[in-house]
């Protein structure tokens, strides 16, 4: 019985508690999912979707080539704002990346079966957010084509990189995450992979989905060491997920910078990037469950729960923000104190404020449950939070840095177009993916999906292996 | 199939049975090994420990490669930042110890997951026999339906029991959808 | 329905685990590159503009280094002779030869000869002739045996593994003052006693600081 | 509707009522002892008691978190302990009657409460806003009403349920526990800056009010499963903590040991990092000599001994090794908590005072004595909580 059921039993729960639509068999779950890859026909709307992605993307590669001629002054970045735009959508895109890893390894240890027809649309969107993360320090380096200095290895200059920086942990935290998302993804492709390859209509469909099956053919000894081999990779996995934005939030801390030196920035980044992820995954998922009718699949108790993590974890980033303010204030260090002003009342007191707004005073309509069961309330207010924490990140950054410890390198940074356009190409390499991943590969995981039509339950008599479950 | 004798047709890998019922194929396996048959595999469309537990498989050595390979990546990553940080290039960092040990823990954390990971993952597909995209069983038409809604057991010949002929009926007894033959 | 042929398991095998050695050769083969004389320029010979012998001139005719390159003891740049310090001689013996009609041309023209440099360093590089030659580094221990090179090449590879090879440790190379400019000198057996004498009698310090050599 | 009920009072011979009376036996006998150690040395006294205080008050506090979790959340692993946690957060008002000395003692305990220290130190003036004893002693009591009105309503609450199932009791006390986890985590923080942290005036540290909160969930579970196992000695209860209660417990309590070690190791590197000598000093202070041992045996035996038991399985699933590993838990608690509050009053040496002990167990004794009342006045399993089908199943 699932943690919800005794609840439901007594009428408590406020949404339908289905996590799968009526009716649905073996046949149909996979049908309905691998047709959208393999025989229906592409919709118009992913063509103009895919054209307008495609579009951005030509923004991004237009300012890349921009950055490679002419380097990095023409972002707005100067001493002492020496991090600006680029680190600022860095963090937020390896934010937006941890909702993916996170749905599905600690739901999956929670044994929390809502994750299923999430997860694998939420691990794809957490390796394109991490692609388009990644590339922001390689641009901010100027030189690009020499990041695999920072990589540990023999090398000429008889050198070796700072372990004790934060920069090098996050070489190692981001290629990691990169690294351990793509299997864990992958694994759980393998199977759907067969499906595909079994159902593919023509010579091309089979050969490469065959290719990337690996021939898998769902032997029980194979499921055996399949179902151990993904238990371990969540177990992995959720750890690391916490490691990767705390690393990312020691970047900032262990300096000694009033506003990025504070203790709570470990915890009080890993849950603003799961508020973020969330959001996200909530952004893009309303539309799609639509457009591909996924209702039965993505139903409202996942967006429902969704929102009710956007709001637990929101609450943890306003818990920050106030520790923040207060310990500025109860460090008794002119510095810190100053920084708390500069935020509140300085130059960019409306960047703050309208944080403020964005990620704490809107979100807590998530209290209600008509909000969060009403679809375009719900959407708005995940976009919300994406803007939110993009502005978190430039609050912090931007305002901490422009106030030096002298006020004669005071100084006020103002994004240039290049700034924003690498900012907006950026969303168009992660839909253009987004995109193609939609049209060649199963956005839900069908053999998961099995799992939990009806005609998966065993007859009572046939549970002989009680403790197997855990 | 044809009018030969038994002996004189080429070797086949199995006998395959078909079920459309994740329980008929329980009480199948149940009944194939209370007949005494040993050598046979399910196959199912998502996994099923039922499945498993009825074939008599009982874990695996997956957690321990895992976890060897978490103590491989563990020591690894501390004796690359000990090794370079200490011995081939000591440099003072800020008046840090040439050792720092709290600093050496975060990557230390991350090679130890990564190296896990891929031991869990590629662990999993050796210990499996993949990639194997050749396999006997596919040469089954029906068997696509395997990776949809149908569950299948299939005895194979090297079991002492097997019989071309008594496995066959054996399994028709069960009341499968179809039963076929597995060529090599 | 059976995809691919049998042969394929075996294949699929080898493409995998061949792929590791694949990659790993790549990047090996890059290392080899980058440690390659086609980037590094370690032993190319560089042709001049004047057949000019460095064997002839300090190998057999004993001229010292300091006669051309003057300021190596007090710059950072040892110097590269006026076309004034050829003619000493020049306009006594050879006054005839094919060869020097560039040495005599930039007499006339009051036009430098342009040599093509040999030992290249980077502008990021900050390096100083002079504090090298003064606490026991040998002009030999990096430009190699000058005297029996016809044609200059460049003996170290230059790369900065190299700098940091004898910055870390400089008791490998110091070398008593009085053979700096020796092209014949070998190190004691006991270089490395020798070494840390010569280390703490000229006051020489390990220098591996960034700023060091990046100013 | 029906009705999910499994009656279960303690009889009069439950091994636990016996466990009551030597409590308080115990309590008694080492406050009073405690007693004598205030006229003998007043300044160890107030420090000895703080740290025992701090240490019940966590395993209370932590309990009325984990209590709201449960409501919001559900699970079996709730419902069973769900009356322990209840009968914990019950002992508020004994927590607030404990509190006095600690009141009484500001000038003992806290250097910001001299004046000619004030006088002559910029920083503390720049605090006084904040640390002053008038406003101290308010925020105490609003502190104690917060948390005594919270906990009172969910027991009443919960009581009610006993008799009657009401769907709509469930939706209120999980819309309180929502509110009330807000409350929790503001006050507690402050909580523990004022008692803590301002031990030691010039530090502070963001993350050390959610660093507490952790301990105390951890504390809050090993105490859970310490009591089941007692309570456990009757098959009528017995029969509600199978394999998989304690196997969630267990999984709790290794999930609360990884987070006190994540916060804990990040506060470190990033004040070891940062280097600033208003922070480091605190850290320097528990680097030396004996605090030294201490804080590299948290690093073990709080951490990789905890976890690498409670990653077997076998032991999770067991309740008389999981008992073991949670007596094991509260105590390295305890030594946390020393850690962290003692270096602030006592620097040079790490040697606990015999005051310690008798404190902690004269304030422990007293508020267990308290605790199985509460627990033995109702029935020892919440009757009618939703998940509880989910425990039979």
């Amino acid at each position: 019985m699932s943690v919800e059921t005794g609840r439901e039993y007594y009428g408590v729960s406020q949404v339908p508690p289905e996590i799968i639509g009526p009716g649905q068999t073996f046949e149909t779950v996979t049908d309905r999912i691998s047709q959208v890859v393999l025989t229906r026909e592409t919709p118009k709307g992913w063509f103009i979707g895919l054209g307008i992605a495609l579009m951005l993307l030509m923004v991004f590669i237009m300012s890349v080539s921009m950055l490679l001629a002419y380097g990095t002054g023409i972002w707005g970045l100067n001493i002492p704002v020496g991090w600006a735009f680029d680190i600022v959508n860095f963090v937020w895109w390896v934010g937006i990346a941890h909702a993916g890893t996170l749905i599905s390894a600690i739901l999956l240890l929670l044994r929390q079966k809502w994750r299923t027809s999430i997860n694998r649309f939420a691990e794809a969107m957490t390796l394109f957010a991490v692609s388009c993360a990644g590339l922001y320090p390689l641009m901010h380096l100027g030189r690009p084509w020499l990041a695999y200095w920072l990589l540990p290895y023999p090398n000429t200059m008889g050198m070796w990189p700072n372990f004790r920086s934060p920069l090098l942990f996050d070489v190692f935290a981001v290629s990691t995450y990169a690294s351990v998302s793509f299997l864990f993804w992958f694994t759980g492709l393998i199977p759907d992979l067969a499906t595909l390859r079994d159902r593919s209509q023509n010579f091309f469909g089979r050969t490469i989905y065959g290719i990337l099956a690996l021939g898998w053919r769902g032997s029980a000894r194979h499921w055996e060491r399949y179902e151990t081999a993904y238990l371990l990779l969540a177990g992995l996995s959720t750890p690391l997920v916490v490691s990767v934005h705390t690393i990312v939030s020691f970047d900032f801390a262990v300096s000694v910078i009033p506003g990025w030196h504070a203790t709570i920035f470990p915890p009080y980044f890993v849950a603003g990037a799961i508020f973020s992820g969330f959001a996200m995954v909530v952004t893009l998922s309303i539309p799609i469950r639509k457009y591909y009718d996924l209702e039965d699949f993505i139903t409202l108790k996942h967006l429902d729960n969704m929102a009710r993590v956007m709001l637990a974890t929101g609450l943890i980033v306003a818990y920050g923000y106030m520790m923040e303010a207060f310990m500025g204030w109860y460090s008794g260090n002119t510095y810190e104190r100053y920084m708390v002003y500069a935020r509140i009342f300085g130059h960019f007191a409306p960047a703050y404020w309208a944080l403020i707004l964005c990620n704490i005073i809107i979100p807590q309509m998530l209290w209600f449950k008509k909000v969060r069961a009403n679809l375009a309330a719900l959407w708005v207010i995940s976009l919300v939070v994406n803007v939110g924490m993009w502005l978190e990140r430039y609050v912090i950054v931007v305002t901490s840095l422009s106030r030096d410890f002298l006020p004669s390198s005071w100084f006020r940074f103002v994004p240039t177009f290049w700034d924003w356009s690498t900012f907006i190409g950026t969303m168009g390499l992660f839909l253009t993916l987004l995109f193609l991943f939609i049209r060649v590969l199963p956005m839900i995981s069908i053999f998961e999906m099995r799992t939990l039509v009806p005609g998966a339950e065993l007859k009572e008599e046939l549970h002989e292996a009680p403790e197997a479950s855990r | 199939m044809s009018s030969r004798p038994a002996s004189s047709r080429p070797p086949i890998y199995g006998l395959m049975a078909e079920f459309s019922d994740p329980n008929e194929l329980i009480a199948a396996i149940r009944q194939a090994r209370a007949g005494g048959y040993r050598r046979m595999d399910a196959y199912t469309p998502y996994p099923i420990e039922e499945v498993a537990h009825e074939l008599g498989i009982h874990g695996n050595h997956l957690p321990k490669l895992v976890l060897a390979g978490g103590v491989i990546g563990m020591c690894a990553g501390y004796a690359l930042q000990y090794w370079t940080s200490v011995i081939e290039y000591p440099i003072n960092v800020g008046g840090r110890p040439l050792n720092s040990i709290i600093s050496f823990m975060p990557i230390t954390f991350e090679t130890t997951v990564l190296t896990a990971a891929i031991f869990a993952v590629f662990g999993m597909l050796a210990l499996n026999g993949l990639p194997m995209p050749y396999h006997p069983v596919f040469n089954v038409p029906r068997f696509a339906l395997a990776s949809r809604d149908r569950f299948f057991l299939c005895i194979e010949a090297t079991d002492p029991m097997f019989d071309r002929e008594l496995t066959r009926r054996f399994l028709e007894r069960l009341v499968p959808r179809s039963v076929a033959e597995v060529e090599h | 329905m059976q995809v691919f042929h049998r042969s394929t398991n075996v294949l699929s095998r080898f493409t995998i685990f061949g792929g590791l050695f694949v990659v790993a050769g790549l990047v090996y083969g890059l290392y080899l590159v980058n440690s390659s004389p086609y980037v590094t320029q370690q032993g190319v010979a560089k042709e001049q503009p004047i057949q000019f012998s460095h064997k002839h001139h300090a190998g057999e005719l004993g001229i010292d280094c300091r006669y051309c390159h003057t300021t190596v003891e007090k710059l950072a740049y040892a110097g590269m002779p006026a076309t004034k310090t050829c003619m000493n001689c020049h306009s006594q013996i050879w006054t005839n030869s094919e060869f020097l009609e560039p040495v005599r041309r930039s007499w006339r023209t009051d036009e430098s000869i342009e040599w093509t440099k040999v030992y290249d360093l980077p502008q990021y590089v900050y390096f100083n002739h002079s504090i090298h030659v003064n606490k026991g580094v040998g002009c030999e221990t990096c430009h190699g045996r000058v005297d029996l090179m016809n044609v200059l090449w460049q003996k170290p590879t230059m790369q900065m593994q190299w700098c940091l090879d004898c910055h870390r440790q400089p008791e490998k190379y110091l070398r008593p003052r009085q053979f700096i400019f020796s092209m014949d000198y070998q190190p004691p057996s006991d270089q490395l006693d020798l070494g840390r004498k010569l280390k703490e009698e000229y006051d020489v310090h390990t220098r591996v600081t960034c700023s060091a050599c990046h100013r | 509707m029906e009705v999910v009920a499994s009656n279960v009072t303690l009889d009069a011979e439950h091994p636990i009522l016996r466990l009551q009376r030597n409590a308080l036996i115990a309590g008694v006998a080492g406050l009073a002892l405690t007693a004598v150690g205030f006229f003998v040395t007043p300044d160890q006294f107030f420090r000895s008691y703080l740290l025992g205080f701090m240490y019940w008050f966590g395993i209370a506090l932590g309990s009325m978190a984990i209590l709201m979790i449960h409501h919001i959340a559900g699970g079996a692993w709730g419902a069973v302990i769900r009356r322990m946690l209840e009968s914990s957060i019950g002992t508020i008002p004994v927590l607030a009657v404990l509190f006095i000395p600690v009141a009484l003692g500001t000038h003992h305990l806290y250097e910001w409460t001299h004046a000619d220290v004030v006088a002559k130190d910029a920083v503390l003036q720049a605090k006084q806003a904040y640390l002053n004893v008038p406003f101290f002693l308010v925020r105490a009591v609003l502190y104690f009403v917060v948390w005594f009105a919270v906990a009172s309503l969910l027991r009443r609450w919960s009581l009610e349920q006993d008799r009657e199932l009401d769907p709509r009791g469930i939706v209120r006390m999980e819309l309180m526990s929502r509110g009330g986890l807000v409350l929790y985590g503001i006050t507690v923080t402050f909580a523990v800056v004022d008692w803590v942290m301002s031990l030691e005036p010039h530090w502070f540290s963001t993350v050390f009010g959610l660093l507490l909160m952790a301990g105390q969930g951890l504390a809050a579970f090993a105490f859970c499963v310490a009591v089941s196992t007692v309570l456990s000695r009757r098959e009528s209860v017995a029969r509600f903590f199978g394999p998989a209660q304690y196997h969630d417990l267990g999984n709790f309590m290794l999930a609360f040991t990884m987070i006190w070690a994540y916060l804990s190791f990040s506060q470190l590197l990033i004040i070891w990092s940062g280097n600033l000598p208003e922070e480091t000093a605190w850290y320097f202070t528990r680097s030396q000599g004996g605090w030294k041992v201490i804080g590299y045996s948290l690093i073990f035996l709080h951490f990789a001994v905890p976890f690498a038991v409670l990653l077997q399985r076998k032991i999770k699933r067991t309740g008389s090794k999981l008992a073991l590993v949670a007596l094991w838990l509260l105590f390295m608690r305890f030594v946390d908590l020393y850690w962290l509050v003692a270096p602030s009053l006592h620097p040079t040496s790490a040697l606990p005072h015999w005051l310690d002990f008798t404190a902690v167990i004269g304030i422990g004794g007293v508020w267990l004595w308290f605790f199985v009342g509460r627990l033995a006045q109702n029935p020892v399993l919440a009757l009618n909580d939703p998940s509880l089908p989910e425990v039979e199943a």
